[in-house]
């Protein structure tokens, strides 16, 4: 079989025909054009939809919604998404930002996805047509997911309150040895009222950094404040293993990356 | 860039008209427009893909290949198996006698190393092609594999290569190539300190931007064009005809402009089948390596083990050196029998030694073959020889700079092969260094000279 | 095997051609209308050779389909020079002696091109970071930087 | 946290040619009937500039000016066998024959001269911009597109010439390895400097400063290319590339330029390059091969500079953030 292309103007009509044995959504074509060019002989299909909507980014009353075409580029470029630039920007080199989106990014497998360890610490919801998703809960089950993804949304945190880390060996464009964001908030005298960290690479995924969030909670960003964070940032990870990193030297250097990204 | 003239003018005339001259590249401007024309640049009417389904194991015995699937598969056009290869085990450097033939173009009964070509799918596009491929069944009978060289040279290690009969190259000095120059021993035993250290590599990729391969198409008068990448036009052509018994009047190979080399296209790898392919349909046929193929099927550069001993005397003088290194082959020899020898020649280093004693070997392993890269045989060592001068140079409390003009070849000096010193610029390069890198030494190695020793 | 229509502008000029639906960008341009400046080094955006400049945007031609670039502007290195003139990037790749093999040089360049479209004067940085996604395994980089600074440099004395 | 600072110095020399010889090149040089010369390999140019140079070898050789001649290579057809480009032969092994072609070229042209201008050829020389002189009287002259015309039209001969260059085969003698490795060789020094962190391993590498030996620089611009790629092979090498991280287990080999490591436009040493030419005995005008060794003395200087500055040796290439950071925790427990 060939490869084929279906174009349809409505994410429903395109929900439709995804339903076919080895039919695949094209994004922005990083991922899927990619496996068909390399030869994956189970892509027969491919799937797009034209909605506008898919293309929108909606900044309104302190929330978020991006539409899920809507590329790396374009979110690092958007005037009021500038907290998130340094996430989009750490996603390839220019040409993949130009084409890369954000739906794909949520299931690029580790070490892609940075984009993606954002968007959990942001607390996102994943929309598709049917239903609504905490990201967390989606990113869990990506691998079975069928429906198109249409849109993310997420609160903007306060001023200054998102910090994104990517650890890299080649710069200024390698993949990942890891990948940090964490949304703090602090309370007026220093102390963290709350704190959302995501790391990328530290499982097949990106996953919550639980422990070191509670931990950090009511302390300071100080050495002494966060150390007990950094001793809990391993705590149930699994890292990966891969041709830029073992599982033994990222989880070695989370806790120090870790530190550097909340004392910075 | 800086030249400095002012070394070894007295040997030199700067005097010509176009050698010295920064002349512009004639290929520059092909380049700059994009209209340099690479081998891929060239298609044909009716143009058939190759694509090469290749083994999943490390060592295996083919029970069977079954292609019957794959041949009724839309779009196919051919498919070979290693009876179809006319001289289907071959050797490249077996054009300069350096043998036994012990690789298959296309397995037979036998896989030995993961990623090993077993079954060429020619199809009328690369997707049929691909497709085609994965219908290929080929039942395979895993056997025990040897990744390690140590492992490999222990009695009882799975064998390799029969082609061989042992897990090394049988070079006619026996199991490694063989340097001996004074006493080695006596040299240890009258040296103030002795150090033996270890150093290790792993197989490193040329990854040239453009990848193997070549389009070859027929040119209706029973000769065959080749577009071809290959760094070597006639060693490609003469393997090509050996291996299709084949006269080389029939085969036209045209190259010479290539997306880097680096060495990762001496092999003669893509070229026989891709010509077979044409032959056996009648149609131009390309064959290109996918950069996964690049990355991991084509040759790289071998890993390597090299242990050196060496005596050494608090006033800085190496005393005796002695050399063990290994070259990891994998699964056949292609150029690293070469490689290893090369080595043999280059040790001990740019340092005048009175007792050295060098053995290279070259180990297969159930792994990628290994081949040409730039420097091989010579740049692991280099990294071995250097780390490990400045092991010793700590040892005995010495600065690094100064304990290699201590030890550095000069004009006349025997080096351990027997060959006397001509032409050493060694010294000269470290005085420009110490000058360049704010390195001082003292000044009676800044007054030493390459020409005369004591000068 | 469907053949789906397309039409784009290519250097300039009205382009249509009749396509496996599928194909890629890339395949299309070298392969049915014959332009070979962009090279297909990896199909996987990994190395950069096939870049070429989509509605003002540099993209990755082996994973774009030609298909979706219906109604497109496409700008490739072998439309870059007018009237036998080369554009200045060209130029500057000439004279700092930025090409070895050649075979990453008009991906290069196209990298280039959408820097210096978009901001005349870039810093160093701003080089490299247009760059990065581009590979090179000759030069060391260092010429490719300096041809693309001296382009720079040479564009914004030809506008003062 | 603390970056640490080091430095580490590697000398080297590097054989010119394939080991043990026995790798012959052939060139053959014709004049066109207006005075452009033709060079005909086979010889395959990787990127690394042999076509541009062996135009300027002939070109000096038969005493025009480089863009006067046109080099057509590697097609078997038509060019005289090549052992192929590898080992930094291409330059010494092809353009020592270019050189033989050319003078053999330059030798009937001088004769067609000499016939053309009445006096002996030994009389003459070139002025090195497409003009034959007498020398001592440099009025009486000729130009090169008068003796091609001449050549062709008038005088029936051939303005050809043939060249091959072998350096005979050694055999190593079996017990003592007695052989001839290589007739010459190119050299180098690096100091290279560095900074590792020692909580993460991560090394940068500030400067290199190399000074390489190699004969003579043809044309220093693409020495030049050469010697900057080649050291930041080098330092990719020492730091960066393998196919095979977890060597000799096979997993986890990279199969794409994300996966496989090389050093970005982002993590550039500054480059010193300096050159020194002490002209070989046998190579054409000197020149040794530099391609090869170009990218090796980085890669033990960078070793020694990583020792110098957090004080752990690492023996096994390449040199990881995980090799050094494993290497600085075992340094830590004793």
């Amino acid at each position: 079989m060939a490869l084929a292309l279906q174009t349809f103007a409505t994410v429903k009509d395109a929900n439709a025909a995804l339903k076919a044995q080895g039919s695949r959504y094209l994004g922005g074509g990083t991922l899927v054009v990619r496996a068909a060019n390399e030869g994956d002989v189970s892509v027969s299909g491919l799937i797009r939809s034209t909605e506008p909507s898919l293309s929108a980014i909606v900044v309104a009353g302190g929330k978020v919604r991006i539409g899920a075409s809507v590329t790396m580029a374009a979110i690092g470029g958007h005037p009021e998404l500038g907290m998130l630039a340094k996430a989009a920007r750490a996603v390839g080199g220019p040409a993949i930002r130009n084409m890369a989106t954000i739906g794909g990014n949520l299931f690029a497998p580790a070490p892609y996805g940075d984009f993606a360890v954002a968007l959990l610490a942001l607390d996102a919801t994943v929309s598709t047509e049917e239903s609504e998703t905490p990201i967390e809960t989606f990113l869990a089950n990506r691998d079975g997911s069928r429906a198109i993804v249409t849109s993310v949304g997420f609160t903007l945190p306060p001023q200054g309150g998102f910090r994104f880390l990517k650890v890299s060996r080649v710069k200024p464009k390698g993949i990942s040895v890891l990948s940090i964001a964490a949304v703090l908030q602090q309370a007026p005298d220093g102390t963290i009222s709350s704190a959302w960290i995501a790391l990328g690479c530290m499982a097949d995924r990106p996953m919550r950094a639980r422990a070191a969030e509670k931990a950090l909670l009511g302390r300071k960003l100080t050495e002494d404040g966060v150390a007990a964070a950094l001793a809990a940032a391993g705590e149930g990870t699994a890292p990966i293993t891969d041709p830029i990193a073992s599982a033994w030297y990222r989880a070695e250097v989370l806790p120090v990356h870790l530190g550097r990204l909340l004392l910075a | 860039m800086e030249l400095r003239k002012n070394y070894f003018a007295d040997v030199r005339k700067d005097d010509l008209h176009e050698i010295g001259q920064p002349r512009p590249r004639s290929d520059s401007p092909g380049h700059v427009t994009g209209k340099t024309a690479f081998f891929a640049d060239r298609t044909f009417p009716g143009m058939l893909h190759l694509k090469m389904v290749r083994s999943p194991h490390h060592h295996a015995r083919i029970r069977s290949i079954d292609t019957s699937e794959a041949e009724k598969h839309p779009g196919v056009v051919k498919i070979l198996t290693a009876k179809d290869v006319p001289h289907n085990v071959y050797t490249i450097l077996i054009l300069i006698q350096v043998g036994p033939e012990d690789e298959t173009v296309l397995a037979d009964g036998k896989v030995r190393w993961k990623g090993e070509a077993v079954v060429a799918v020619l199809a009328e596009t690369e997707r049929a092609a691909q497709e085609a491929a994965a219908k290929v069944k080929v039942d395979y009978e895993v056997l025990p594999a040897v990744f390690d060289m140590e492992e490999a040279l222990k009695p009882g290690a799975p064998l390799v290569n029969e082609y061989h009969g042992q897990n090394y190259y049988l070079y006619d000095s026996g199991e490694c190539r063989k340097v001996r120059f004074g006493d080695v021993e006596a040299g240890f035993a009258g040296a103030d300190h002795v150090l033996e250290q270890s150093y290790q590599s792993s197989p490193i990729e040329h990854a040239p931007t453009e990848t193997t391969g070549c389009v070859v198409t027929p040119e209706g008068n029973d000769r065959f064009t080749c577009y071809t990448n290959t760094q070597a036009m006639f060693f490609t052509l003469d393997n090509t005809s050996i291996i299709l018994q084949m006269p080389g009047s029939k085969l036209h190979f045209v190259g010479g402009t290539v997306g880097g080399g680096f060495g990762g296209k001496v092999d003669v790898i893509v070229e026989p089948i891709a010509i077979l392919g044409a032959k056996l349909t009648g149609r131009p046929v390309c064959f290109i390596y996918s950069r996964e193929e690049e990355m991991q099927i084509s040759s790289p550069r071998a890993a390597e083990k090299v242990v050196i001993k060496d005596g050494v005397m608090k006033d800085g003088r190496i005393v005796a050196r002695k050399v063990t290194g290994y070259t990891d082959a994998g699964a056949y020899s292609r150029h690293s029998p070469y490689g290893a020898q090369k080595g043999a020649g280059h040790y001990p280093g740019p340092y005048t030694i009175p007792n050295v004693w060098i053995d290279t070997y070259c180990v297969y392993t159930n792994r990628t073959p290994s081949s040409a890269m730039r420097g091989f045989g010579v740049t692991i060592g280099d990294f071995a020889l250097e780390v490990q001068m400045d092991k010793l140079a700590r040892l005995i409390g010495m600065d690094p700079l100064e304990f290699r003009f201590i030890n550095a070849y000069r004009d006349g000096d025997m080096k351990a092969h027997r060959q006397p010193t001509e032409g050493a610029a060694l010294i000269e390069c470290m005085q420009e260094a110490s000058r360049a890198a704010n390195w001082p030494v003292a000044e009676k190695y800044l007054a030493m000279s390459s020409y005369v020793k004591g000068a | 095997m469907a053949k789906v229509p397309v039409q784009f502008t290519l250097n300039g000029s009205e382009t249509a051609e009749f396509v496996d639906s599928g194909t890629t960008l890339l395949h299309t341009l070298r392969d049915k209308i014959g332009d070979t400046s962009p090279k297909g080094g990896c199909h996987q955006g990994t190395c950069g050779a096939c870049s070429v400049i989509i509605d003002g945007e540099l993209r990755l031609s082996c994973l774009t389909l030609a298909e979706t670039c219906d109604g497109a502007v496409i700008s490739t290195t072998s439309g870059l020079s007018e009237n036998g003139i080369l554009h200045p990037l060209q130029r500057a790749f000439l004279d700092t002696f930025a090409t070895q093999c050649g075979f990453c040089t008009p991906g290069m360049i196209m990298a280039a091109k959408v820097l210096l479209d978009h901001t005349p004067n870039p810093s160093r940085d701003e080089v490299v970071e247009a760059l990065s996604g581009n590979i090179c395994r000759c030069t060391g980089y260092e010429p490719i930087i300096q041809a693309v600074l001296t382009a720079a440099r040479s564009n914004s004395q030809n506008a003062a | 946290m603390a970056i640490r600072r080091g430095r580490g110095v590697a000398a080297i020399n590097y054989p010119t040619g394939m080991n043990l010889g026995g790798d012959p090149t052939q060139a053959l040089v014709h004049s066109t009937p207006t005075g452009n010369f033709m060079v005909t390999l086979s010889s395959v140019d990787l990127g690394q500039g042999m076509k541009q140079i062996m135009a300027q070898i002939c070109a000096e050789t038969i005493g025009v000016p480089t863009d006067r001649v046109v080099v057509d290579t590697a097609d078997t057809d038509t060019g005289p066998h090549c052992m192929g480009t590898f080992a930094s032969r291409g330059t010494h092994r092809a353009g020592n024959a270019v050189i033989q072609a050319a003078r053999e070229a330059r030798q009937v042209m001088l004769e067609v001269a000499a016939e053309e201008l009445e006096v002996n050829a030994s009389d003459l020389e070139t002025d090195g911009q497409g003009k034959i002189l007498v020398k001592g009287a440099p009025q009486k002259s000729i130009s090169i597109f008068d003796v091609a015309l001449s050549a062709h039209f008038k005088r029936g001969r051939s303005i050809s010439g043939r060249g091959m260059f072998l350096i005979p085969r050694s055999y190593p003698e079996k017990e003592t390895g007695a052989m001839k490795p290589s007739t010459c060789y190119a050299h180098a020094c690096t100091v290279a400097e560095v900074e590792v962190d020692d909580e993460t391993g991560e090394v940068t590498v500030l400067t290199v400063k190399n000074v390489f030996e190699i004969g003579r620089a043809l044309n220093p611009k693409m020495v030049e290319q050469q010697l900057v790629g080649g050291s930041w092979m080098g330092i990719s090498h020492a730091l960066y590339e393998t196919t095979e991280p977890y060597y000799p287990n096979r997993d986890h080999g990279g199969t794409d330029f994300n996966q496989y490591l090389m050093p970005g436009p982002g993590d550039l040493a500054e480059t010193e390059i300096i050159v020194l030419e002490r002209p070989s005995a046998d190579g054409p005008y000197g020149a040794k091969g530099p391609g090869e060794m170009c990218a090796n003395p980085q890669i033990p200087a960078v070793a020694n500079a990583v020792f110098d500055a957090v004080g752990v040796r690492i023996d096994t290439l390449p040199i990881t953030p995980e090799r050094i950071l494993r290497a600085l925790k075992a340094q830590a427990a004793n």
